[in-house]
C-alpha cells in the first residue's frame, strides 16, 4: 500500500524565506534568553547531582546473604540457565559443615556480557541475586575487572541495605525513594572501585 | 501374541509382557517411579495407575498388568489423571524443596510428573516430617532420606541384583525412611546404579556431585572400553569435557547397569598418561614428520622382520585397517594379535558385569584372526621375537613390550596408542590416536556382539582416531586401505570379513549385532563370589 | 558429609544365645517354611533376654536367621511392640485412642505424670517405670486403660493407679489385672 | 611623523594590536559556540574545568582546549602530500588575519605636542587607527579573502583522502559562487559611499544612526519617499553581503566542505593537534574579519551612534561620568546575583569542602572590584581631570570607538553563531542555486537600483 507523502504547499512569505528565518532565529533566541536569566535547565549536573534512581532500576547486581554471613546462593545455575547473554559462570561446591550443603565457590557475572535484563533475579529461587543497587557507573580499566565475582558482588551489600542508597543520600541528599534513611554512613566517595 | 488395546491403539505384544512396556512401544508414556524393568515389580508407587476399559474392571497399576487378549486401557482419563494428582500429593507431602541443591534435579521424575500431572496449590499445613539429610552410606554415594519417595527400587537393587541387601525402609507410616543399618557401608562395585536408578534426588552420586546441572550435559552413545563386557553407555560431556558415564539398557549386554569400575572411566580421558603429540626418538615431533619417518623406518628394514600387531583396545577398524596395510604394502611380514591382558589398576571379577579381561575388542581382533589365517596369536609373536626374526614391530594400542619384557631387547617399535605405556614409552617412533570417547568405530564384545562407540569429544592435541592413523600410515607407505571415515572403513571390513558380514552402522544401531559366526570366547577365569 | 548416624552408645556390646535360646529358636525355626518367617519369634525371644533390641541384638537375631541386619532393622522398626530403646523396670502404656481420651486418658496421663514427676517417653531416675501414651489397645470397652509391660489395667482412676503403682514401688509383683468396674454391668466390684 | 623608527613602531604597535583583536576574540567564540549553542538546545555547556574551583561559566575548558590542542601529538599521515599539507593551515590563517588590516577601529589618533616631544617630535601627531591605508582597501579585502580558498583547497588536495577532497571541492566552488555576490554588493556600497577607502566608508557613517550605509547613507531624513529607496537598497546590499560571508566563512549554513553526515570533518579530517588547532582558529579569526567588514560596511564602524569623535572628545568627562555611575548599580547588580547563586541546588549538592564553594564568593568580589572601579571612573569624570588634558579626550574618543567596533564584531559574531545553531545545513545543490539564481540576480538589480536611486538623490539634492 502506498500512502502518498503529505506536501505542504508553501505560501509566498514562506517561499521568500528570510522570514521563516526570522521566526527559527526568534525561537531560538528565546530558549537561549531565557535558559541564561532562569537557569532553569533540565541537565542533572551529574557526577555532583544524581538523579534518584527509581526503586525498580536494575543496576549492578548485588548477592544477599544470610543472617550468618554466608552468600544465600546455592549455586543452582537457574540465573546461569537463563541469562540470555550467558554471562553468569558458577562453580558450585560443597559445604561439610552448613545444612545447606551446596554453595558456589565462585561466582562471576561478566558485566561486558550482561544486558541488565533482570531475568537471573527473576529466575533466583533463593532471592540470592538482586539488581536493586541501584549503581550504573559498571566501569574497570581492563576487561578482567568487568567480571564481577563473588566476594564483590557480596561486599556491595551491607547488613540489608545496598551500598548505593548511601553513596546518593551522600552526595545528592536523595536517596531513591523507599529505601530508609536513618542511619547515617560515611563511605569514602574516591572514585574507587568500591562504587 | 495378545493384542491388546491403549487407549485406542491395538497393539500386538509378546504374552505377560509388562503394560508400562506395551504402552510404550504403543506411544503411550505411563508415568512410573517404583516400576523398573530390570527390577521385580512392587506395585508401591501407584502413579502408573490405569483405567480398564475391557478385559476388568476398575482402576489398575499397569506395571502389575501383564498383556493378555481383550485387554484394553486408557492412560489419559480424568480419573486416571486425578488419581495421579493425588498420588503425587501424598508423595510430595514431605518432600523437601530443595531442588535448587538436588543435583537430581533436571531428570527427577518427581519435577516432571509435578509439572504434568501435579496439583499446583499446596494444601499442606503441617509441618515436614524430618528425616536424615546428606548420609555418607558409600564409596561413591550420598543418601538423603527426606527426599526419598520409597519406591523401594534401590532396595530391590540390592536384593535382586547383587545380593547385598543394605538399603532399607525403616519405620513406619509418614515417618517411613529409607537407610541402611547404622555402622554398615555400601561397598559392592555397582553403586552408581542406585543413584541412577533412584527416581528422584535420595541417592546421588558423590563423583558427579555438585560438577553440572544435567540439563547442560550433551548425551553421547557408546560403549564402555574397561572391560570385554562391553557394557552400553552414554557419555555425559559438555563442551569438550565428560562428566559422567551412564549405563544404557541393553537387555542383551548389560541390562541397565554398568560397574563403577567403568562409570569412572572417563577420568582417563584427561590423565596425565595420555599421547597427545607424536614422538620420534623420544623428542616431541609434529604428526606429519612422525608418519612419514614411521614410513621411512618400515621401509628401511627387511619387510620379513616386520610385525604388525593388531590391538585388543583398537576398533575393529582400525585392526582391519592395519592388517591391509601390512597386507598391501610389506606382503612379507607378520601379523599378529595378541591375547594379552592389561588388567590395569582393576582387576575386579564377578559374574555380573565385570569380565576378567579388561580389553574391549579382544573378539573383534580373534575375529580377524579367524578370518586371515596367517594372522598369528600372542604365542606366535613371543617365539617370533626370541628367535630374533623381528626386527620392528607395529604395535596398535598394545603393551607388547610390558609383556616381552627383555625379549623384544634390540626391537624397533611403533606404537600408536592413547595412552602411555612401557610399550609407548620404549617405542622409537609414538604416534598418538584418540580415546575412544573422541572417535567413532566398533568394539566386539566378550559374546561377539559388535557395538558401536560414538565421537563425544573433539579429540585431544594432536590425536588422530585410530583407523585415521593406520590409514595415513598406510599411505605415507604407498597404499592405505582407503576408507574416508570410520564407517567406510567398517562397510569395507564388512564387505571382506565373513564374521561382520553384511552390517553397517546403521544396522548396529543402538544395540549392536551379534558377530555372523558366534564363537564364544572361553569363559573367562572362575568368577570370584561378588563382593558380600 | 555427615555420616550415617552410628549405633547409639548404648547398646549391649557383642551378645550371644544361650544354648537353651538355640533350641528354643531351632525348635522355632521348624514352624516357619523360611527362616525370614521365623524372625518376629526370635525377634520377640531376642527382646525377653535382652531386655530392648540395641544394633548388637539386631546384628545377632540377623546372623541367626541369615539376613541383612538391615532387614532385621526394617522390621523391628515396624512394630512398635519390639523396644528399640531401653526402658524402665515396667513400661507403662497409656491408651489415649478416642474411646479412653473420651473416658479421661489424658487425665491418666497428666496423674502419673505428676506421681512419677517425668514427661511422656522418660524413665524414672531410679530405673522403675517408663511412661508412654500409645494408641489403641483394643480395649475400649473397659477405657480408659493402660497396660504395664504385658498387662492391662482397665477403667483406671487415680486411686487405682495410685494403688498399683504405690506396690510396684514397693516391690510388690505385678498384680493380676483386675477390672475395677464389672465389664457388663458397670457396677462397682469393690462393693 | 618625520622621523622614521617612530612611523615603524607606530606601524608594528598597530600590527600587534590589530593581530590581538582578533585573537583574543577567538577563544570567547569558541566559549560563545559552545555556551550559546546548549542555552539554544536547553543544555548547560561546558562547566567542569575549573581554576583553584571558579568555572568561569566554562571559560577555562576553552583555556584547557588550548593546552590540549597544543600538547597533542600532531599526527602527520603518510600519504599526504607533505609540502602543500603543512602550507594549508598557514595560509588559511594568514589570509584570516590579513584582511583585518585595512578595517579601522577608530578614527585618527592625535598624539599632541606634549607627547611626540618626548621623542624629538615636532608638533602633534595624527596616527590613524587602521594598519593600512589603502585606496582599494575593500578590494584588498576581497582579493585577500578569496585566497582563503586555497588553504581549504591545499588541505583538502594534499590529504590525500577522498573526504577532504570532496570537501576542498566544495569549499572551492562554494567559495566562487558566492564571491560574485559579495562583489556586487560591495559595488553597491562603493555607488553610495563614492570610495572603496574603509577609513573614509566609516568616517562618512559618523553621526546619527541613519548615516549607516545599511539605511542607504542618508544626511537628510524625512518622509521622502527615495529614504526608503535607500533603505531598500542599503538592506538589499547587507543581506546579500552577509549572507556571502556566511558562505566564505563556511559557517553554518554553508559549511558543507565539512559537512560531518556525509565527509566526517571534510577538508581538515587529517589534521590534528595544533594544526588542526590553525584552521579551528582560521574559521573563528574569519568570523572576526567578516563581521568587522560588515560593520564597517553597514553599520557605522566604529562609530557609536549620535556620537562622533568630535562629540566624544567635547564631553569627554560628562562620558566618563554616565560610565562610570551607570556601572556601579549594574556591578551591584550582578555582585548581588553572583551571591544569590551559592544557594543553588548544585552547590546544596556538592561535598563540603569541595572548592568549587569558593565561586559565589569570587565573584561577589570580582563584581565589587568593578562597582569600585567604576565609582573611581565617575569621580574621574566629575572631576573634569581628564577632559582638561590633550591626550586624555583622544584616549577616551580611542577606547570608546574600538570598544564600539569590538560589541559590533561581537554582535556579529553570535549572530552567526545563533544562525548556526538555528538554521540546518543546505543541501549542496540548494547551495549552488541560491548563489547563483537568486543571490546574483538580486545582486545584479540591487546595482542597478542603487545606480538609479544615486543618479535620482543627486539631482534631488542639487535642486
Amino acid at each position: 500500500m502506498t500512502v502518498p507523502a503529505l506536501r505542504h504547499e508553501r505560501t509566498f512569505v514562506e517561499r521568500l524565506y528570510l522570514p521563516e528565518i526570522v521566526k527559527g532565529l526568534y525561537i531560538t533566541l528565546r530558549h537561549a534568553l531565557k535558559n541564561l536569566f532562569e537557569q532553569d535547565l533540565p541537565t542533572i549536573e551529574y557526577p555532583d547531582v544524581r538523579k534518584p534512581m527509581p526503586e525498580r532500576y536494575k543496576g549492578a547486581h548485588r548477592l544477599t546473604t544470610r543472617p550468618d554471613g554466608k552468600v544465600k546462593c546455592v549455586a543452582c545455575m537457574c540465573c546461569a540457565q537463563v541469562c540470555p547473554a550467558k554471562c553468569i559462570t558458577i562453580q558450585a561446591g560443597e559445604d561439610p559443615n552448613d545444612p545447606i550443603e551446596k554453595y558456589p565457590v565462585e561466582f562471576q557475572i561478566d558485566m561486558l556480557r550482561c544486558i541488565y535484563c533482570g531475568y537471573c533475579v527473576e529466575a533466583c529461587p533463593k532471592d540470592a541475586i538482586r539488581m536493586d543497587t541501584g549503581i550504573y557507573e559498571i566501569n574497570a580499566f581492563t576487561r578482567q575487572d568487568m567480571v564481577h565475582n563473588k566476594a564483590y558482588m557480596t561486599d556491595l551489600m551491607d547488613g540489608h541495605k545496598p551500598l548505593a542508597e548511601t553513596f546518593y543520600r551522600q552526595q545528592a541528599g536523595s536517596a531513591p525513594k523507599g529505601y530508609d534513611t536513618d542511619e547515617q554512613r560515611v563511605l569514602p566517595v574516591d572514585g574507587s572501585r568500591g562504587l | 501374541m495378545p493384542i491388546v488395546k491403549i487407549n485406542g491403539v491395538e497393539i500386538e505384544v509378546p504374552a505377560g509382557t509388562n503394560m508400562i512396556d506395551a504402552a510404550a512401544k504403543a506411544g503411550f508414556d505411563i508415568p512410573h517411579y517404583c516400576y523398573h524393568p530390570h527390577l521385580s515389580i512392587a506395585g508401591n508407587c501407584r502413579m502408573c495407575t490405569c483405567e480398564i476399559e475391557a478385559g476388568g474392571r476398575g482402576l489398575e497399576i499397569a506395571c502389575n498388568m501383564q498383556a493378555r487378549d481383550g485387554l484394553a486401557i486408557r492412560t489419559d482419563s480424568p480419573q486416571v489423571k486425578a488419581v495421579r494428582r493425588n498420588v503425587m500429593e501424598f508423595l510430595l507431602k514431605n518432600h523437601p524443596l530443595d531442588c535448587p541443591i538436588c543435583d537430581q534435579s533436571g531428570e527427577c521424575r518427581l519435577q516432571d510428573y509435578y509439572m504434568e500431572h501435579g496439583q499446583y496449590e499446596s494444601r499442606l499445613a503441617d509441618p515436614k516430617v524430618g528425616k536424615h539429610k546428606r548420609m555418607d552410606i558409600g564409596d561413591h554415594l550420598v543418601l538423603d532420606a527426606e527426599r526419598c519417595i520409597a519406591c523401594s527400587r534401590c532396595v530391590r537393587f540390592g536384593d535382586e541384583v547383587t545380593g547385598t541387601g543394605e538399603l532399607r525402609l525403616f519405620n513406619r507410616t509418614d515417618h517411613t525412611e529409607i537407610g541402611i543399618f547404622p555402622g554398615e557401608r555400601i561397598s559392592h562395585a555397582y553403586q552408581g546404579n542406585l543413584a541412577d536408578i533412584c527416581p528422584v534426588g535420595a541417592i546421588t552420586s558423590k563423583d558427579f556431585r555438585f560438577e553440572k546441572r544435567v540439563w547442560y550435559l550433551d548425551e553421547t552413545d557408546s560403549v564402555c572400553t574397561g572391560c570385554a563386557t562391553g557394557c552400553n553407555i552414554r557419555v555425559c560431556h559438555q563442551q569438550g569435557q565428560v562428566f559422567r558415564y551412564m549405563p544404557r539398557r541393553n537387555d542383551a549386554v548389560n541390562k541397565s547397569w554398568m560397574c563403577d569400575h567403568g562409570r569412572l572411566g572417563w577420568q582417563d580421558i584427561a590423565s596425565l598418561r595420555r599421547v597427545l603429540r607424536a614422538r620420534i626418538d623420544g623428542k616431541q615431533a609434529e604428526l606429519s614428520e612422525g608418519i612419514r619417518a614411521a614410513a621411512a623406518a618400515l621401509r628401511g628394514v627387511d619387510a620379513s622382520s616386520v610385525a604388525f600387531v593388531l590391538g585388543t583396545r583398537a576398533t575393529n577398524e582400525a585392526n582391519w585397517a592395519l592388517w591391509k596395510v601390512a597386507r598391501a604394502n610389506l606382503p612379507q611380514a607378520g601379523v599378529y594379535w595378541c591375547q594379552g591382558n592389561d588388567p590395569g589398576a582393576w582387576s575386579q571379577v564377578d559374574d555380573l558385569l565385570m569380565d576378567a579381561d579388561k580389553n574391549p575388542n579382544r573378539a573383534g581382533a580373534r575375529a580377524l584372526a579367524d578370518h586371515d589365517a596367517a594372522i598369528g596369536d600372542g604365542t606366535d609373536l613371543a617365539h617370533a621375537v626370541r628367535e630374533g626374526k623381528v626386527r620392528m614391530l607395529v604395535v596398535l594400542h598394545d603393551d607388547v613390550l610390558g609383556r616381552l619384557e627383555d625379549a623384544a631387547e634390540g626391537v624397533a617399535v611403533l606404537h600408536l596408542g592413547s595412552q602411555r605405556n612401557t610399550t609407548a614409552d620404549k617405542a622409537r617412533i609414538v604416534l598418538p590416536a584418540t580415546h575412544p570417547t573422541e572417535q567413532d568405530g566398533t568394539f566386539t564384545n566378550r559374546a561377539g556382539r559388535v557395538q558401536r562407540i560414538r565421537r563425544a569429544l573433539p579429540a585431544a592435541g594432536d590425536a588422530l582416531p585410530d583407523w585415521q592413523l593406520v590409514e595415513l600410515l598406510g599411505a605415507a607407505l604407498g597404499k592405505g586401505p582407503g576408507a574416508r571415515d570410520a564407517a567406510t572403513a567398517f562397510k569395507l571390513l564388512a564387505g571382506e570379513v565373513k564374521a561382520f558380514a553384511g552390517m553397517t552402522y546403521k544396522d548396529l544401531g543402538g544395540g549392536g549385532l551379534p558377530l555372523r559366526q558366534p564363537e564364544p570366547l572361553p569363559s573367562p577365569p572362575p568368577a570370584q563370589p561378588a563382593a558380600p | 558429609m555427615a555420616a550415617f548416624p552410628q549405633p547409639p552408645a548404648q547398646g549391649h556390646g557383642p551378645v550371644d544365645w544361650s544354648d537353651q535360646d538355640r533350641a528354643e529358636i531351632a525348635e522355632l525355626m521348624t514352624h516357619y517354611p523360611t527362616q525370614r518367617a521365623a524372625l518376629l519369634p526370635i525377634l520377640w525371644l531376642a527382646q525377653r533376654k535382652w531386655g530392648w533390641l540395641s544394633f548388637d541384638v539386631m546384628r545377632r537375631v540377623a546372623q541367626t536367621v541369615d539376613l541383612p541386619p538391615s532387614e532385621v532393622y526394617s522390621v523391628a522398626t515396624f512394630y512398635t511392640m519390639l523396644k528399640k530403646q531401653p526402658t524402665g523396670k515396667y513400661l507403662i502404656q497409656v491408651c489415649h485412642t478416642l474411646s479412653c481420651k473420651l473416658a479421661g486418658a489424658d487425665r491418666i496421663v497428666e496423674h502419673i505424670k505428676d506421681r512419677l514427676g517425668i514427661e511422656e517417653g522418660q524413665t524414672t531416675p531410679d530405673g522403675m517405670f517408663t511412661l508412654m501414651r500409645v494408641e489403641c489397645l483394643a480395649s475400649c470397652g473397659s477405657a480408659p486403660m493402660m497396660q504395664i509391660d504385658d498387662d492391662f489395667f482397665e477403667q483406671l482412676t487415680p486411686e487405682s493407679i495410685d494403688r498399683i503403682l504405690d506396690g510396684l514401688a514397693k516391690g510388690e509383683p505385678l498384680p493380676l489385672p483386675r477390672p475395677e468396674v464389672d465389664k457388663w454391668t458397670f457396677q462397682s466390684l469393690e462393693s | 611623523m618625520d622621523i622614521p623608527w617612530v612611523e615603524l613602531i607606530v606601524a608594528l604597535l598597530k600590527c600587534v594590536f590589530s593581530l590581538a583583536f582578533v585573537m583574543q576574540v577567538v577563544p570567547i567564540l569558541i566559549w560563545a559556540e559552545r555556551k550559546v549553542s546548549a542555552y539554544i538546545q536547553d543544555r548547560t555547556g561546558p562547566n567542569r574545568a575549573h581554576i583553584g574551583g571558579i568555572r568561569a561559566a566554562g571559560l577555562v575548558h576553552t583555556l584547557v582546549d588550548v593546552v590540549k590542542l597544543i600538547v597533542k601529538e600532531d599526527i602527520i599521515p603518510s600519504h599526504v602530500e607533505k609540502r602543500y599539507w603543512f602550507a594549508a593551515p598557514v595560509v588559511a590563517m594568514s589570509v584570516a588575519l590579513t584582511t583585518f588590516t585595512v578595517v579601522p577601529w577608530g578614527d585618527a589618533l592625535t598624539l599632541p605636542a606634549s607627547v611626540t616631544a618626548l621623542w624629538g617630535g615636532e608638533g602633534p601627531l595624527s596616527v590613524p587607527l587602521q594598519v593600512a591605508q589603502i585606496n582599494g582597501g575593500m578590494l584588498f579585502i576581497l582579493a585577500i579573502g578569496s585566497l582563503g580558498v586555497y588553504g581549504v583547497m591545499l588541505a583538502g588536495w594534499a590529504s590525500n583522502n577522498k573526504f577532504s577532497l570532496l570537501g576542498g571541492l566544495r569549499a572551492s566552488a562554494q567559495m566562487v559562487s558566492y564571491e560574485l555576490a559579495m562583489g556586487l554588493a560591495v559595488v553597491t556600497m562603493f555607488m553610495l559611499y563614492g570610495t572603496a577607502r574603509l577609513d573614509e566608508i566609516a568616517a562618512q557613517q559618523a553621526g546619527p544612526i541613519w548615516n549607516w550605509g545599511v539605511f542607504g547613507v542618508l544626511d537628510n531624513p524625512g518622509l521622502d519617499p527615495l529614504v526608503l529607496v535607500g533603505w531598500i537598497v542599503g538592506g538589499l546590499a547587507f543581506l546579500l553581503f552577509w549572507t556571502s560571508v556566511f558562505a566564505e566563512t563556511n559557517r553554518m549554513p554553508f559549511d558543507l566542505p565539512e559537512g560531518e553526515a556525509e565527509l566526517v570533518a571534510g577538508y581538515h579530517i587529517e589534521y590534528s593537534s595544533l594544526r588542526f588547532a590553525l584552521f579551528f582558529m582560521a574559521e573563528y579569526a574569519h568570523m572576526v574579519v567578516g563581521s568587522a567588514v560588515t560593520a564597517t560596511l553597514f553599520f557605522g564602524g566604529y562609530n557609536i551612534p549620535f556620537l562622533d569623535g568630535q562629540a566624544i572628545r567635547e564631553n569627554t568627562d560628562i562620558i566618563l561620568a554616565v560610565l562610570g555611575f551607570g556601572g556601579v548599580p549594574a556591578s551591584i547588580v550582578f555582585a548581588v546575583i553572583a551571591w544569590r547563586r551559592r544557594n543553588r541546588p548544585f552547590y546544596k549538592a556538592l561535598p563540603a569542602d569541595d572548592i568549587r564553594h569558593r565561586e559565589p564568593r569570587f565573584w561577589l568580589a570580582v563584581w565589587s572590584l568593578s562597582a569600585l572601579a567604576a565609582l573611581g571612573l565617575g569621580v574621574v569624570g566629575l572631576s573634569g581631570l581628564v577632559g582638561g588634558t590633550a591626550l586624555g579626550p583622544e584616549l577616551v574618543a580611542f577606547a570608546l570607538q574600538t570598544g564600539s567596533l569590538f560589541l559590533k564584531v561581537l554582535f556579529g559574531t553570535f549572530f552567526m553563531i545563533w544562525i548556526r545553531w538555528t538554521i540546518p545545513r543546505f543541501r549542496y545543490d540548494q547551495l549552488m542555486d541560491l548563489g547563483w539564481r537568486t543571490m546574483l540576480p538580486v545582486a545584479i538589480g540591487t546595482v542597478m537600483l542603487a545606480g538609479v536611486w544615486v543618479i535620482v538623490r543627486e539631482a534631488v539634492q542639487a535642486a
